[in-house]
């Protein structure tokens, strides 16, 4: 079957729920659920649309790496409406378009066809970010993010003006000729998606949105959203983006900034919720970094596995801020004695970010930073090859004594603090924790995973 | 009988996994599954180690590789053997912890990560034994008396594990990808001096060592006490492993420097590692508290290891990795006696403490053996380390780290004792009087057993050199330590007609022991003193009304204390300043970012036009 | 001094990027010579010849509504949700007319009404002949929209039947995509053109296009006509 | 004389021009409904703009949506405030 049915059916479902509102939770359950099966089921070709054929016409890429980041970004996306939706009923319409603009996201060949879902998906991200309550923050994130998609459309713009296609494919062999023309839109481009992907200058927005989320916003803008922009963010670095020159300079010192400003803010806070958002900055910067330099591969999975335990973190946070009251790290003290099962599988998702042994943030860390010393790797940002690595490293031992930190009060302190999770939760987070323990196991396996996703050539294929 | 070594690691978890389980049921009974966990891997891989039947074939953890160094056996004997004598006293201590099944559980993962560092051939897998070592004691650390040390445990252990990781990389860059444990020795140029950096660096922080040190005694005073024991005599000495591997087997690093013929990078480490000691005994002569005074003992006794390692000679190594085995064994009784005492008496502060000698004589006897061996007095096992250390140092000349070593050992007397003094001798506190007992059997069991080695690899090291010997074969180097006889064949001085220096532990064992013997007759013979009630004395010409407690382990070392006082924290003060300009820089980015202004970000964007507009594009 | 640095930053831009659309190296004039182009076959077509492979007789329209009728499909969600964003925010379950602060006299009353006939025949009309003459769906359905601003601004306690507009809305979204499920099914493609092309100019021609743009007409007018209503009306306290 | 086509381009640069000042004003205009209006002429001077620019489709939808329609909502969401903010 044709993948295109990820997008439509979404919507279809989208535009017939608004009538039905009693059954649309259960629609949207139906419709996430079966999103997250069909990728396995769906045939492993491009997909044309409207009958006209690439380059002229949209087509959707189907490959590995769409395949990957579907699962990836559908799995975490039920999972999340699946826990949350009996206490957001009103937004599964908001839900239902969302998820195809992240379907579509993920499967775009077409450049202005991506912007298109960029909007989709963003505008669905503002509202589900009004159930913060915090309209100031909301309307933050709404300028911030209207701002960056017009940057990457004025950007499109040029870039149309000069090459005439849209097609990415397209687009990535005509870049290769014209490197020094197209510095520019694609400075615009990068910012514009910058500015979603919470790359350090343009990410104002997230301290409003993430700093006060709740149950559904925190765990879908931090984790699936993340996700799924990561995502997108590599396949357009790994695919059309030629970064040579200028550009790369603005990158790496972006990207730099991004991680090691981002840990530092992390351990500067005195917040739950602020911590893991700066850290969700930095990790978002270790990604696009990875892409950046060419270990799309594995940045693929480092983006997964960071959405998966930012899922975990987000969701008991949250949970615990609701109902104690507050998510100052002093007046969470101890929550967890009382709750040990989330606890283990908080410790298992804080533990697989620090990518201690065990856990599959284990795998993903250091082979990413195997990738930085193969012997035939060679960078494409200065000082690419010893530099990047050492400020990884130097952002995990400040990531490792915040989030130990933050482990030691939660675990070791004595309170009475009792939250009840419920028992859907519990059992989703629990599972999550166990899947990040079973990757970090098999090894062999996820490195087999990962390398399907590799050309014979070592090029991380994108299309 | 032929095991593999990937067998004794799972076993190890196993072993973990059925603490948690049983100890979920019953607190005790689970931390009784250490005890015998720890006990049946290190009596497997002690005796197939010694009778060649250690594989290292892999059949289930199929990503790694191992091989069967002497070397990793040496220092997994060593590490095994103090886990199983610890766990002697998990069960009577489980009941305090907030997670006893927990605790029993990372006990021995611990052990089995320890392991597998020890004799993984691939690189990235000691990496991945060595972090798992980390996290798995990081919990254990928070169940103690303070919950801060736990970050900085994690703080520099993370530092450390990743200066190890880049080495590890780079050495993996450097040998066309290959992890093998053979890579390290086959670097070269500015890579090899890199690597050389890095890896020390994570000896160093693993070890405690000067200038990443601060974490040890945080963690060594506030574990809870077994787990202090374990730390000081095992967990510690994975930086030792690392140190061997970086110092030993790289060889000299840098020029040479022709005056004393050495590299400049084995002087660096021998300078810091002799900041290490004199730094450890200066802190240890100012402590109160008796652990946290043996915590900067066990600093000051790394740099021991560190300076015999860089010496690259035959006594100097031997030195080093003699006086692991015996740090490892004092150390370890001598935090087990104090964790003993602490277990009765509530407390390690020297001020509160008194007069359990008459309580507590076999832990007496434990802590005096177990110093006399940190302070390197014969006829116990640290005399004959220190012994060669020195004798390496001088034969190369380098007067100050000879001085700075002797410094060391004459600063143990003055420490080491101090707690002897307030813990055990003075007046029997009166509160003490009821609550301190004697340790039951099983506290006392692995306590003796530790003295009674101190006693053996101080009187007999015939076996141990074999072993050192049989690590320089293992590692092709080309040192030898060879016995004559009982003794050991130290430099020859070089003039004519005199041989080489000896040392004879046996001789000196009898000459001591005659000597005791006679104090001892003299003590019971002529027995004159006697004992007398706490309120039958008087000071400064008054009498005592009330019960006070007056002995003299407060400020005892004032004046000497008084010379450095000033500089003392200085390493502390430079990361408590690093951590907070992580947080100022934090800080001011969060203020300058994170405002609720749009602006901000369209501000940012304009800067970055500007930035490519002053490059090269248009 | 912000304003000015704010203007200096625009101009900045807007000379950048003047400076980087004259770097374009395939358009670098705007000829009028298409041959070659793929757009070649649009250009040169006569009134009532038989239309080719694809396009009504509005290039604008070929392009809209057929050759990148996916992103239309995708704007059209945009509308949608935005719609949505706006009923969750202020849209409530009792609602009465904002009150504005004015009354409408009697001839602005009457001039709406009247007008409102005629502005929404010209939304129908622009939306049903998007194929053949400029405009379409997403002008039409502004107009028919608009026009019920009128009738809103003409009687302060209007209400428009929003549940109708919802059905009219959810319909013809689901018809869009449905459509396009089924170009999928018969003739192997997503959303593809799988009617009858028809003579150029005809009212019935170019396939499915004039049913899209029915389609999208409908949707956008209902969709605004919804966000109106929410605009003019506020929650029961 | 000057060509059909110079005037017209003429034009073009007389409108942008004064697009761009009609932007400046309304982003710097004290009073919110003032704004709005020239928001509103902006965007019919756009529509002429892009007539101009022989885009008759696009002049449609900007004249319907741009200049009406979202000017009105504008003015009703001033209208609604400012009802707040006396009471």
């Amino acid at each position: 079957m044709s993948a295109i049915l990820l997008i439509a059916v979404p919507l279809l479902a989208a535009f017939i729920s608004i009538l039905v509102k009693k059954v649309s939770p259960y629609l949207l359950l139906l419709v996430s659920l079966f999103a997250l099966v069909y990728p396995f089921f769906m045939d492993m070709s491009d997909v044309i649309i409207g009958g006209f054929d690439s380059p002229i016409g949209i087509n959707l890429v189907v490959n590995k790496f769409a395949l990957t980041s579907l699962i990836a970004v559908n799995g975490l996306f039920f999972l999340v409406v699946a826990v949350n939706i009996a206490q957001y009923k009103k937004l599964s319409s908001i839900l239902l378009v969302a998820l195809a603009g992240l379907n579509g996201l993920l499967l775009t060949g077409d450049l202005f066809n991506l912007f298109v879902f960029i909007e989709i998906s963003g505008i669905a991200a503002y509202l589900i970010t009004t159930t913060n309550k915090k309209p100031l923050q909301t309307f933050n994130y709404l300028v911030a993010g209207t701002v960056g998609s017009s940057l990457y459309l004025l950007g499109l713009i040029i870039l149309y003006n000069m090459s005439g296609t849209l097609n990415m494919a397209d687009m990535a062999t005509f870049v290769e000729g014209n490197g020094m023309y197209t510095l520019f839109p694609f400075l615009l481009m990068f910012i514009g998606l910058g500015v979603e992907a919470k790359l350090l200058p343009f990410n104002s927005w997230v301290k409003g949105i993430l700093g006060h989320s709740n149950n559904l916003s925190g765990a879908m803008i931090a984790s699936v959203y993340a996700t799924a922009i990561a995502l997108v963010f590599g396949k357009l670095l790994a695919g059309v983006f030629q970064i040579e020159g200028t550009l790369a300079l603005i990158i790496a010192l972006v990207l730099g900034i991004t991680i090691l400003a981002g840990e530092a803010m992390a351990y500067a806070s005195t917040k739950a919720r602020e911590i893991l958002l700066y850290s969700s900055i930095a990790q978002a910067g270790i990604v696009i970094l990875l892409f950046t330099v060419g270990l799309g591969a594995w940045a693929t999975f480092f983006a997964i596995a960071n959405g998966v335990s930012k899922f975990i973190l987000f969701g008991v946070v949250n949970r615990l801020t609701e109902e104690v009251g507050s998510d100052e790290m002093d007046q969470l003290k101890g929550s967890f004695v009382n709750n040990k099962l989330i606890g283990v599988s908080f410790t298992v998702a804080a533990l697989s970010i620090l990518g201690l042994p065990l856990f599959f943030g284990f795998v993903v860390k250091m082979n990413s930073l195997i990738g930085f010393f193969e012997p035939d790797f060679v960078s494409n940002l200065p000082g690419g090859n010893f530099i990047f690595p050492i400020i990884i490293l130097v952002a995990s031992v400040i990531e490792g004594v915040y989030f130990v930190k933050l482990l030691t009060k939660l675990w070791y302190k004595d309170s009475d603090v009792k939250v009840n999770f419920t028992p859907l939760f519990k059992y989703v987070v629990v599972v999550l924790a166990v899947a990040l323990i079973v990757f970090g196991l098999f090894q062999g396996e996820v490195e087999e995973l990962v390398a399907s996703l590799i050309n014979p050539g070592g090029v991380f294929i994108w299309n | 009988m032929e095991l593999s070594i990937e067998i004794f690691i799972l076993a190890t978890l196993a072993f973990g996994l059925m603490a948690y389980v049983i100890g979920r049921l019953h607190k005790q009974l689970g931390s009784i599954m250490t005890i015998l966990g720890s006990l049946t891997i290190f009596g497997g891989i002690a005796y197939l180690g010694f009778t060649g039947g250690l594989t290292g074939e892999t059949a289930y953890l199929t990503f790694t590789q191992f091989e069967i160094s002497e070397f990793g056996l040496f220092f997994a004997i060593i590490v095994s053997f103090v886990f199983a004598m610890v766990s002697f006293f998990n069960p009577f201590f489980i009941k305090q912890y907030k997670y006893p099944a927990l605790y029993s559980m990372l006990f021995m993962f611990s052990l089995a990560g320890a392991i597998g560092v020890f004799f993984s051939s691939n690189l990235l897998y000691l990496f991945f034994f060595f972090e798992f070592v980390v996290w798995t004691s990081l919990f254990l650390i928070p169940m103690g008396r303070s919950k801060k040390a736990a970050s900085w445990y994690y703080g520099f252990s993370a530092a450390g594990s990743f200066m190890l990781l880049f080495a590890i990389l780079m050495i993996y860059n450097a040998n066309n990808g290959s992890f093998h444990i053979s890579g390290i020795g086959s670097v070269t140029g500015t890579t090899q001096i890199i690597v050389f950096i890095f890896m020390s660096g994570a000896a160093f922080t693993k070890l405690g060592a000067f200038p990443l040190h601060i974490w040890l005694p945080k963690v060594l005073t506030n574990a809870p006490d077994p787990v202090s024991a374990v730390f000081s005599g095992g967990l510690e000495k994975l930086g030792a492993f690392v140190a061997l591997l970086a110092i030993v087997n790289m060889g000299g690093i840098g020029f040479i420097i022709p005056s004393i013929d050495m590299y400049f990078g084995q002087m660096i480490i021998a300078t810091l590692g002799a900041l290490t000691i004199v730094f450890g005994t200066l802190m240890a002569i100012r402590q109160d508290d008796a652990k946290k005074l043996l915590a900067y003992s066990s600093m000051s006794n790394g740099g021991y290891i560190l300076v015999g390692f860089s010496m690259l000679t035959s006594q100097g190594v031997a030195g080093g990795l003699y006086h692991i085995v015996a740090h490892a064994i004092a150390s370890t009784a001598a935090f087990l006696a104090i964790a003993a005492v602490a277990r009765v008496a509530g407390t390690t502060k020297m001020k509160e403490l008194g007069g359990i000698i008459h309580k507590m004589p076999v832990t007496y006897m434990v802590y005096l053996i177990a110093i006399i061996s940190m302070a390197g007095i014969p006829p116990m096992g640290g005399f004959i380390s220190k012994w060669m250390i020195f004798q390496a140092v001088i034969d190369k000349g380098m007067i100050f780290i000879a001085i700075a070593t002797v410094f060391g050992s004459i600063g143990s007397f003055l420490y080491v004792f101090r707690p002897l003094a307030a813990l055990f001798l003075g007046q029997e506190l009166p509160q003490f009087k009821k609550t301190v007992k004697e340790a039951p059997f099983f506290m006392l069991l692995p306590m003796i057993i530790l003295s009674l080695l101190s006693v053996y690899t101080g009187v007999l090291p015939g076996v141990i050199i074999d072993f050192i010997n049989k690590i320089f074969v293992d590692m092709q180097l080309n040192y030898n330590i060879v016995m004559n006889g009982f003794a050991i064949e130290g430099y020859t001085s070089g003039i004519e007609g005199v041989g080489p220096s000896l040392l004879n532990p046996l001789l000196i064992a009898c000459v001591f022991g005659v000597g005791v013997f006679v104090a001892f007759l003299i003590f019971i013979v002529l027995k004159k003193s006697k004992k007398i009630d706490l309120m039958d004395t008087y000071t400064a010409g008054n009498f005592v009304y009330t019960e006070e407690h007056l002995h003299y382990s407060v400020d005892f070392y004032a004046p000497l204390e008084r010379l450095y006082e000033k500089y003392i924290h200085i390493m502390k003060n430079f990361y408590k300043s690093l951590a907070n300009k992580v947080r100022e820089f934090g800080a001011f980015m969060k203020y300058f970012f994170f405002t609720n202004k749009p602006e901000i970000t369209v501000f940012w964007i304009v800067a970055l036009m500007v930035f490519l507009l002053w490059g090269d594009v248009l | 001094m912000k304003n000015f640095l704010a203007l200096l930053a625009a101009l900045g831009l807007g000379v950048l990027i003047i400076l980087s659309l004259q770097n374009n190296t395939l358009f670098n004039e705007y000829g009028e010579d298409v041959t070659g182009r793929d757009s070649e076959e649009y250009g040169d077509r006569e009134y009532g010849e038989e239309n080719p492979a694809s396009g009504p007789a509005n290039i604008v329209t070929s392009i809209v509504a057929d050759f990148r009728s996916f992103d239309t499909l995708g704007e059209i969600t945009v509308l949608f949700v935005s719609s949505l964003g706006v009923a969750l925010l202020l849209g409530g379950t009792k609602q009465k007319r904002l009150d504005l602060g004015f009354h409408p006299n009697f001839m602005l009353r009457i001039g709406s009404k009247a007008l409102f006939g005629i502005i929404l025949m010209t939304g129908v009309y622009v939306t049903i002949h998007g194929h053949l003459t400029p405009g379409g769906g997403f002008p039409g359905g502004a107009m028919i929209a608009s026009s019920m601003l009128l009738l809103y601004l003409a009687d302060d306690t209007f209400r428009a039947k929003i549940k109708g507009f919802k059905i009219l809305e959810s319909v013809a979204g689901s018809l869009y995509v449905l459509i396009g499920i089924a170009g999928l099914f018969f003739a192997d493609y997503f959303l593809e053109n799988f009617l009858n092309n028809g003579v150029v100019g005809d009212l019935l021609s170019a396939g499915i296009i004039p049913l899209i743009y029915v389609l999208i007409g409908l949707k956008v007018g209902s969709e605004i006509s919804g966000v109106i209503d929410n605009f003019l009306t506020e929650e029961v306290v | 004389m000057l060509d059909n086509i110079e005037v017209l381009q003429v034009l073009e640069i007389v409108i942008a021009v004064f697009m761009v000042v009609l932007a400046f004003l309304a982003i710097n205009s004290k009073s919110l409904i003032k704004a709005v209006m020239f928001l509103s002429a902006l965007s019919m001077l756009s529509v002429i703009g892009f007539v101009v620019m022989q885009a008759p489709d696009v002049a449609v939808t900007e004249a319907v949506i741009g200049s009406g329609l979202v000017t009105s909502l504008f003015v009703f969401t001033l209208l609604a405030t400012k009802k707040v903010g006396v009471k």
